[in-house]
């Protein structure tokens, strides 16, 4: 069974112009320990749906779906009380800029106990103190910062980047979450701190036996480990399936410019040559075309393409698209 | 080619436009806005509106309540005073020495304060952030305080108050711009300016002003309402401007020898101060507010 | 229950909220009332007293005292067992004899005496001439004295029994010029009265403690204290909230529209006169067309009715017309706005701009000056004089008058004895031009001469018809113009009884107790 | 011959932020030579702090370096004289948000360094301001907007076409190509790209990207804390696999990563 | 944090040098002789030839400004011009008469104004928020003196429940040691302690409500503002997230960073609460330092004016020090600036 399971997932927003809808008809299942990536371009709601999933609620967000289903239960049919104790018990998130996650204002050991259930904690007064204390240790340790007596006092604006995203990265497991959402926790850092959060982030997943959704905007940047591989643009979803499968043989248009535009993929590149991609800009909110939203962008748009193509399923791979580049076995 | 989605043709507002519009959008501080320049308004066309002059004192009309009252007389709109003297006209010319002559105050000093703040600002030799704070600490004495040093130089009377409170409002706006220039300065958009080959009077007035502009817009509003109380307050301690001018604050202050006699004589100054203050106050504040807005979103 | 109320400070002292911070402590230094009233009777006692009510001088350090040599010579037989104040800054050894009336008398008489120059001028002596007047103080013997005159005159019990004409500690002053701080005995001051100084805090209070060994009848409290509050209003408010026992100067009109039952408002006739004074070495004002005129324009009425609400008497003179030596053919200058303008225009004065200095102060005679100075300078505008209205604290405007930089002043006097050369020569003579009493600058040597003959007689009527005569020259110069005679109000807690008020001196606490709630409601 | 740009030990030193005046200076670049020709892209590269910022700034003429000497075509650069360096030399700023005034439409902007630099009237101003937009992919109507109306695809947009409309000679781009989408990053490589060909403009690059720098550059400057340990041709520098820090900025990265088939669909290709 | 600490101190001690500098050309400015207006000995004095040399007024300023400090540091501020008194003897007792009200004000408006600023954020743009918030800017809008005659009307006057000036009824006898009334209460041997200290405190009420209104209502407006801020930003999202409930993330995040935001401007809360003590003193005729310069200024006592000066803007740049440092050590990222 899969533990996270998603069925057309909806959010529409109220916005001075009407209402919008920011997520139309999404899918996604994730399974036990496995390291999903979800990809899109900025605006294509990732960060909504990780919203979604952990129940972030805003009063002008509609979220309706067909399942929300977390380990079984349906999270839609539960009230923002049972909906925390469950997203706060097994669920925790990481962000792309850690420092503002990070209260400026109390010590990295501070902001950890916090997030070290109170359950775990054994023992007299003076014995959990020192409890707490060795299990900020032992999480600094796990997310890979080795002298954790500097960085234990510290206050987050004294870490570097990467420091700072592995403590919240140790914050987010203090409790054992089952699902990791990490929305583009490397996008504004130097190329070797990203190598490490990505390191860490799979080294997690195995060890852990914690399921990783991780957001990107990005192709080059989704882990090696990577199992599932969601597109999304615009809100809609393009294509998911085996990430090697989907890299390998993209069956949608936009998974395969998404390739093409990534210097990483094109080797064979001459240099300086001109790069192939999308035409056009990322409609916005007020005027996100009918149907197919990649519509007056895609290279083998047709008129069909002005009411929404519906999924096809391959095997584990679905994607939603009237010309697709893959040749179907029926 | 590129495609390009021309969606906004429709509307292309400037930022400015839009903190009006946000402004706008709030019933109170449009309320507020329409009492403050209403005020105005009095100030400039007060000899016009004023029933009589401030001196003319009616013998037979001594301490007269309002005339929505019993003992009223429509005649005297807002009563009289001990001396017979129309409270309306009083209130009315009044507003040309508590908001007309602050307003101007304000002027004076915010133009001194802005263009030598501006200076500052640009000016690179002043880099230590030492002084910066040494001056951010000085001007934490308030300017009630220095209003009251000028005055003990030069003595009371209208003038003199007016250039105490003048130069104590001063630093702040120095303070202000300076703060405000020297953050925008150290900006991308101003730093490409100046690889244009900007002139520094064009960097300044063209490009850091209008982005300036809000903070100096609130900044004149507080430092309105502290003008007008402090005027108020120096002329309440008696040594401010001196009756009979009918300034509101010494209304206020001679009042209270009659306030059983003619509880309006010192109810009506008070409240207008207090209407004007918080007109201007709340204009402020709806205006940072709306700033913030449209830096969040 | 009653009877069984608590004994507390609170129920052995009185408060009175006085209007302001005395000078000195030593009545002799000033005119002032402020400081007159914080002090004279409450810390000292004078030779003879007067008694308003029996009309006479009444014994009080002197048991007795006869003329002599023809009126030029006076012999006190001074009290025994008289004791000064025991303080934690001075113990007598001695009590009261001939060598303290020596003392007091010589520190304003004897310019050689050391005291004399400790502390300044003395107005009232010079203005009356009471310092020329006396040639010299003679001890007789331990317990007499004799005063030695260089001419008879009509007024000198009279000014003697002023609240100026006080005794000193010889004995402290001896010991204070011992310890080489002689300006100390202005400042903590010892003196034989009803009460002794205990501290003094500028702008806020003077403490006075009850002197337990004073001669005669003391008051029936512990403490005195003078509350200071310049505030009209807030003396008032005071009151009501009983914060003061009682108040110099309320506002009257106000305390009858609070209408409090246990507030008492008591009103006496008072020698007074308010007025308006032109500083006569100033041009335009040394030209009297120019006073004339700007004394036509003044509407008195309206004052009378909008700043005494309508209690006081018009003024004809400068004399009250209680005194016996009032004549109502006094000044005549009614409200003639047309009259006004064509004397300026006459003496070429058409634009006039004047100051008008007008006290902070409330005092006896002028309950507002700035607010009267307001209605005048409306009245002012309509003959076309402009007039700026100057203010400044009441020490600070006393001083800067003395040095006449004023146009023209709104003040006013209070009579210190019943002799109608108390309203003349302290406030026109020439003498008093030099000691500043004299607010208009102005010295008239035919008027001055008219003074001096009215004191040497002692005829009543002869007298009348010299006054009257230098009516007239002030009817005709008019160095100032005069405003109101005014009642003198206090208002008091019902609690406080014997506080009296005398005619020609400011408060007495002597006899002054405080009754509880209990002790009232019996009553 | 002279090249385009020689910068002849250039060397500066700050000030810390928050110092007395007597506290010591700091080294962020230790005097440096280099040079580029005509047409040439050289990309700058460097862990956090080594001093790549500083440098652009420099050349570009934003600060003033504290010594050493940048000479323009056999002409020395005078610091401060913005006139000279404007018609030269212009920046690309790596935050496009920020480096447009929000206050001002674009076309007033892109007249800016018209208006300072150049004789011309209003209305070949706005001629030029036409052109520039559309060379960067625009409409003329886009003049009119405010940068807040904006894509951030478009606002780097313009701030190319200020950089280019004065037809510059070198163009330094810090960090331009950081927090853009990847369509609208590969539109603005190709966009660079075009205009170096039309207009042989030389590009100081500043980026971390290893593989923008092996597709576009023709020069790569390694700074490791303010020196220069590396200055050589692309593909001299890639196949040179002696120093350490250049292997953990540049191979490591262009290495690892999933390993893509090449043969992927070909459909658009044909 | 030594480093900050030295930084602070070297502001705070620049600053005061430039006060002195200030105060000491005030000497100047003031009309008349600026030795008399620097020790209160006037011209025409016997002793005034003395002083003007010992002070060199014939000598260069340099030398009168070395020679003014020296005396200050000394305690040396010359004599009132009205009374005689050494001014700086009496300048403590003031300052503490003024401090009692405005500590007061100050405790007063942060007891109630933080609260309810923090309540009103919790209820962003609820009913209660709207109330409270139109509520603090009328407050923050009335003018006090005029605030302070309606409410001296009404609960003095009208209620009588309190008395109006002073700091308590004089006839308590109690002897001004340190110019605070109730610690010169406490350290009397008055028989009536208990008594008098009800009195005090009685006499303190209005005035300290009064002074407090303001900057409570300003504080509260501050508070608001910054809790709700706090309360949007991402860590306290992501503390919610983690399952902390409504009160911990106020208590644990938004108040210690609304805190640390709105102490940047608790100095402009105090010089706020230090210029509207000048006026309530006055009205209040509360022996404070406000008042003392207020009555000085009437009369021209330029020593004194000078000492209340040189005292309230030393006041206010502790204050700030202090502020300044707790800040720093409360909150180590504002060492970083
Ligand atoms: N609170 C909100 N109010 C209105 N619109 C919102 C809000 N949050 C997100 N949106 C809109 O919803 C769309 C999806 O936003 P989302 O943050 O999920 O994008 P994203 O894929 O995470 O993009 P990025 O890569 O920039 O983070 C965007 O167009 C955004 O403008
Ligand atoms: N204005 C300045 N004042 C003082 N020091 C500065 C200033 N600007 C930069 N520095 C210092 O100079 C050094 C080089 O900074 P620079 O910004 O050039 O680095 P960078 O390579 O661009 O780093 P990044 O990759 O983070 O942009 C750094 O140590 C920095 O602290
Ligand atoms: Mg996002
Ligand atoms: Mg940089």
């Amino acid at each position: 069974m899969q533990l996270l399971d998603i069925r057309n997932l909806t959010v529409e927003m109220k916005t001075p112009h009407g209402i919008v809808r920011v997520l139309d008809k999404v899918n996604l299942q994730l399974g036990k320990g496995e390291i999903h990536s979800l990809v899109g371009e900025s605006g294509s709601g990732k960060s909504l749906l990780a919203k979604a999933i952990v129940g972030f609620a805003n009063p002008n967000w509609e979220v309706t779906a067909d399942r929300l289903w977390w380990n079984g239960q349906d999270l839609l049919a539960m009230n923002t009380k049972q909906r925390r104790a469950v997203t706060g018990r097994d669920m925790a998130m990481i962000f792309q800029d850690p420092y503002s996650y990070l209260d400026p204002n109390s010590t990295i050991e501070q902001q950890i106990v916090e997030a070290i259930p109170e359950g775990d904690v054994r023992g007299t007064f003076m014995r959990r103190r020192v409890d707490r204390k060795t299990r900020v240790k032992r999480l600094l340790h796990r997310v890979g910062i080795r002298d954790h007596e500097s960085v234990i006092d510290s206050y987050p604006f004294e870490l570097s980047q990467g420091v700072a995203q592995k403590v919240s990265i140790a914050i987010a497991i203090a409790h054992r979450p089952r699902l990791l959402i990490a929305d583009e926790p490397t996008t504004a850092m130097e190329p070797s701190t990203k190598l490490q959060i990505h390191r860490l982030l799979a080294r997690l997943a195995a060890s852990q036996e914690m399921s990783v959704l991780l957001i990107s905007q990005d192709l080059t940047s989704i882990l090696p480990e990577t199992k599932q591989l969601t597109l999304l643009y615009c809100g809609q979803l393009m294509e998911t399936g085996p990430a090697e499968e989907v890299i390998n043989h993209p069956a949608h248009p936009y998974t395969d410019s998404m390739l093409r535009m990534s210097l990483q993929t094109q080797q064979e590149l001459p240099h300086k040559a001109r790069l192939p991609t999308l035409p056009g800009a990322i409609p916005t909110l007020r005027h996100m075309p009918i149907g197919c939203r990649l519509g007056p962008r895609c290279p083998y748009a047709q008129k069909q393409c002005v009411k929404a193509p519906l999924a096809t399923q391959k095997q584990q791979r679905v994607f939603h698209c009237h010309f697709p580049l893959l040749e179907l076995e029926s | 080619m590129p495609h390009i989605n021309l969606y906004y043709k429709d509307e292309n507002p400037s930022p400015l436009t839009l903190v009006w519009r946000r402004f706008n959008q709030r019933l109170l501080s449009m309320t507020a806005l329409y009492i403050l320049l209403a005020m105005i308004l009095v100030v400039i066309f007060s000899p016009i509106l004023a029933p009589y002059s401030t001196s003319m004192q009616f013998a037979d009309a001594v301490s007269l309540p309002p005339s929505w009252t019993e003992q009223g007389n429509i005649q005297f709109l807002m009563g009289t005073d001990d001396l017979g003297r129309d409270m309306l006209s009083r209130l009315l010319i009044g507003s040309i020495y508590s908001l007309g002559l602050p307003i101007l105050m304000v002027a004076v000093s915010s133009i001194i304060g802005m263009v030598v703040g501006a200076v500052l600002g640009i000016d690179r030799t002043i880099k230590y952030q030492t002084f910066s704070r040494v001056f951010d600490t000085l001007l934490s004495i308030p300017s009630f305080l220095m209003a009251l040093i000028i005055i003990a130089i030069l003595g009371t009377g209208l003038f003199n108050v007016a250039l105490a409170i003048t130069l104590s409002l001063i630093p702040q706006f120095i303070f202000v711009t300076r703060n405000a220039v020297h953050q925008e300065w150290h900006k991308d958009y101003v730093t490409a300016s100046r690889l244009n080959g900007c002139s520094k009077p064009y960097l300044l007035y063209r490009v850091i002003l209008p982005n300036i502009t809000p903070i100096l817009v609130m900044q004149l509003t507080v430092s309105l309402s502290v003008a007008i109380m402090d005027i108020a307050a120096l002329s309440f301690l008696g040594l401010g401007i001196q009756s009979p001018t009918p300034e509101w604050g010494s209304m206020l202050a001679r009042s209270l020898d009659e306030v059983y006699l003619s509880p309006w004589s010192m109810v009506l100054p008070g409240v207008t101060l207090f209407v004007t203050i918080m007109s201007i106050n709340i204009v402020g504040d709806s205006l940072r507010r709306a700033l913030s807005e449209r830096v969040n979103s | 229950e009653p009877g069984t109320e608590e004994v507390t400070p609170l129920s052995e002292g009185i408060i009175y909220c006085s209007e302001g911070n005395p000078d000195t402590f030593n009545p002799q230094l000033v005119t002032s009332g402020t400081t007159v009233d914080a002090t004279a009777a409450q810390l000292y006692d004078r030779l003879i007293d007067y008694d308003a009510e029996k009309q006479a001088f009444v014994p009080a350090l002197a048991e007795s005292w006869e003329p002599l040599d023809n009126g030029t010579r006076y012999r006190f037989y001074l009290r025994e067992g008289v004791e000064f104040h025991s303080t934690d800054y001075f113990t007598p050894t001695r009590e009261f004899n001939a060598e303290d009336v020596r003392f007091s008398f010589n520190r304003w008489l004897d310019e050689t005496s050391l005291y004399h120059n400790v502390g300044g001028s003395y107005p009232f002596f010079s203005a009356t001439g009471l310092d020329k007047l006396i040639q010299k103080v003679v001890k007789v013997d331990e317990m007499t004295v004799d005063i030695v005159l260089n001419n008879a005159d009509s007024s000198f019990l009279a000014n003697l029994a002023t609240d100026f004409a006080i005794v000193l500690s010889a004995e402290y002053a001896q010991l204070l010029s011992v310890k080489d701080m002689p300006y100390l005995i202005d400042q903590k001051p010892i003196g034989t009265g009803p009460y002794r100084f205990e501290s003094f805090r500028k702008d806020v209070l003077i403490r006075y403690t009850k002197h337990p060994d004073y001669w005669r009848e003391g008051p029936g409290i512990k403490q005195l204290v003078y509350s200071i509050t310049p505030n009209a209003n807030k003396r008032m408010l005071k009151l009501v909230t009983g914060e003061c026992d009682i108040i110099p100067y309320p506002l009257i009109s106000e305390l009858q529209a609070l209408n409090r039952d246990d507030i008492m408002v008591t009103n006496e006739v008072s020698p007074n006169v308010s007025f308006w004074a032109f500083n006569t070495k100033k041009p335009p004002f040394d030209d009297p067309l120019v006073r004339q005129a700007l004394s036509h324009a003044i509407n008195r009425q309206a004052i009378i009715d909008t700043i005494y609400y309508g209690n006081a008497e018009l003024a004809r003179s400068i004399l009250p017309p209680t005194s016996w030596a009032y004549d109502n053919q006094g000044i005549q200058y009614d409200y003639n706005p047309e009259k006004a303008r064509k004397l300026l225009e006459e003496a070429g004065n058409s634009e006039l701009s004047i100051n008008i200095w007008a006290m902070p102060v409330q005092r006896v005679y002028n309950p507002n000056a700035r607010r009267m100075a307001e209605l005048m300078q409306s009245d002012l505008a309509q003959v076309g004089v402009n007039a700026r209205i100057v203010s400044y604290e009441w020490n600070t405007f006393r001083r800067r008058l003395s040095r006449g930089e004023h146009d023209t002043v709104l003040i006013g006097w209070y009579a210190d004895n019943a002799d109608p050369d108390n309203f003349f020569r302290p406030l026109l003579s020439c003498a008093a031009v030099a000691t500043g009493g004299n607010r208009a600058n102005w010295c008239h040597p035919g008027f001055d001469q008219l003074l001096y003959e009215a004191i040497a007689t002692t005829n009543a009527n002869e007298r009348k018809a010299l006054y009257q005569s230098a009516q007239h020259i002030l009817n005709q110069q008019l160095p100032l113009l005069p405003i109101a005679h005014s009642r003198r109000y206090q208002a008091q807690k019902k609690s406080v009884r014997g506080v009296q008020l005398p005619p020609y001196g400011g408060i007495n606490f002597r006899l002054a107790t405080k009754v509880t709630t209990a002790e009232e409601s019996e009553q | 011959m002279s090249h385009l740009l020689e910068v002849k030990n250039l060397g500066k030193t700050y000030r810390p932020r928050k110092a007395w005046p007597w506290s010591q200076k700091s080294v962020a670049i230790e005097p440096i030579s280099f040079h580029i020709d005509a047409g040439e892209t050289l990309a700058v590269m460097g862990e956090t702090g080594s001093g790549k910022s500083t440098l652009a700034k420099i050349i570009a003429g934003v600060d003033n370096p504290s010594s050493g000497e940048l000479w323009l075509n056999g002409q020395k650069l005078h610091n401060q004289h913005y006139q000279q360096r404007c018609n030269n030399i212009r920046m690309i700023f790596q935050d496009s948000e920020n480096s447009l005034n929000t206050h001002l439409t674009l076309r007033k902007q892109l007249e800016e360094p018209l208006k300072f630099n150049t004789d011309l009237t209003a209305q070949e101003r706005n001629e030029k301001v036409d052109i520039a937009l559309r060379r960067v992919g625009m409409l003329t109507e886009h003049g009119e907007f405010y940068p807040h109306m904006l894509s951030s695809g478009q606002k780097q947009r313009v701030c190319i076409a200020r950089a280019i409309i004065l037809e510059p000679q070198i163009v330094v781009a810090d960090e331009a190509l950081v927090g853009l989408d990847p369509s609208v990053r590969a539109q603005i490589i190709n966009l660079m790209l075009d205009l170096q060909q039309d207009m042989g403009i030389s590009y100081i690059l500043v980026t971390h990207s290893p593989q923008i720098v092996k597709h576009i550059a023709d020069k790569i400057l390694i700074l490791y804390r303010g020196k220069m340990i590396v200055f050589d041709k692309t593909d001299i520098v890639l196949s040179d696999d002696q120093q350490p820090y250049v292997h953990q900025l540049l191979h490591d990265h262009l290495n690892k990563q999933i390993k893509f088939k090449s043969d992927k669909a070909k459909k658009i290709a044909d | 944090m030594i480093r900050y600490l030295s930084s602070r101190l070297f502001v705070f001690i620049i600053a005061f040098f430039l006060l002195t500098v200030f105060t000491f050309s005030l000497n100047f400015f003031f009309p008349g002789d600026p030795v008399t207006n620097m020790t209160g000995v006037r011209t025409f004095s016997d002793y005034y030839p003395v002083i003007s040399e010992i002070r060199g007024a014939d000598k260069n300023i340099a030398f009168q400004y070395i020679n003014y400090m020296q005396n200050l540091l000394s305690g040396n501020w010359g004599a009132s011009l009205s009374s005689g008194d050494y001014v700086f003897e009496h300048t403590y007792q003031h300052l503490f008469a003024s401090l009692e009200l405005i500590v007061g004000a100050l405790v007063l408006a942060v007891l109630i104004g933080v609260p309810s600023g923090i309540f009103a954020a919790t209820q962003f743009r609820g009913p209660i928020d709207k109330g409270v918030i139109s509520l603090a800017m009328a407050g923050y809008s009335i003018p006090v003196f005029w605030l302070a005659q309606l409410l001296i009307l009404f609960f003095a006057v009208k209620l009588d429940w309190l008395p109006i000036t002073g700091q308590i009824n004089p006839l308590y006898g109690i002897a001004p040691q340190s110019g605070s009334i109730l610690i010169d209460i406490v350290i009397s041997d008055s028989d009536y302690k208990a008594a008098a200290l009800q009195d005090a405190l009685n006499h303190l009420i209005l005035p300290v409500i009064i002074l407090s209104i303001m900057p409570m209502m300003l504080l509260l407006r501050l508070m608001r503002n910054a809790t709700q801020d706090m309360l949007q930003k991402p860590y306290v999202k992501a503390a919610r997230a983690r399952g902390l409930n409504e009160f911990q993330v106020l208590i644990k995040h938004a108040v210690p960073n609304a805190t640390q935001s709105v102490l940047q401007q608790v100095p402009l809360i105090f010089s706020l609460l230090l210029s509207n003590s000048i006026v309530i003193e006055s009205i209040f005729n509360w022996p404070g330092i406000g008042n003392w310069l207020v009555r000085a200024i009437f009369e021209r006592d330029f020593p004194v004016i000078q000492a209340c000066v040189l005292i309230i803007a030393l006041t206010i740049l502790l204050f700030n020090l202090v502020v300044d440092l707790y800040r720093g050590w409360r909150f180590p990222i504002v060492r970083q600036e």
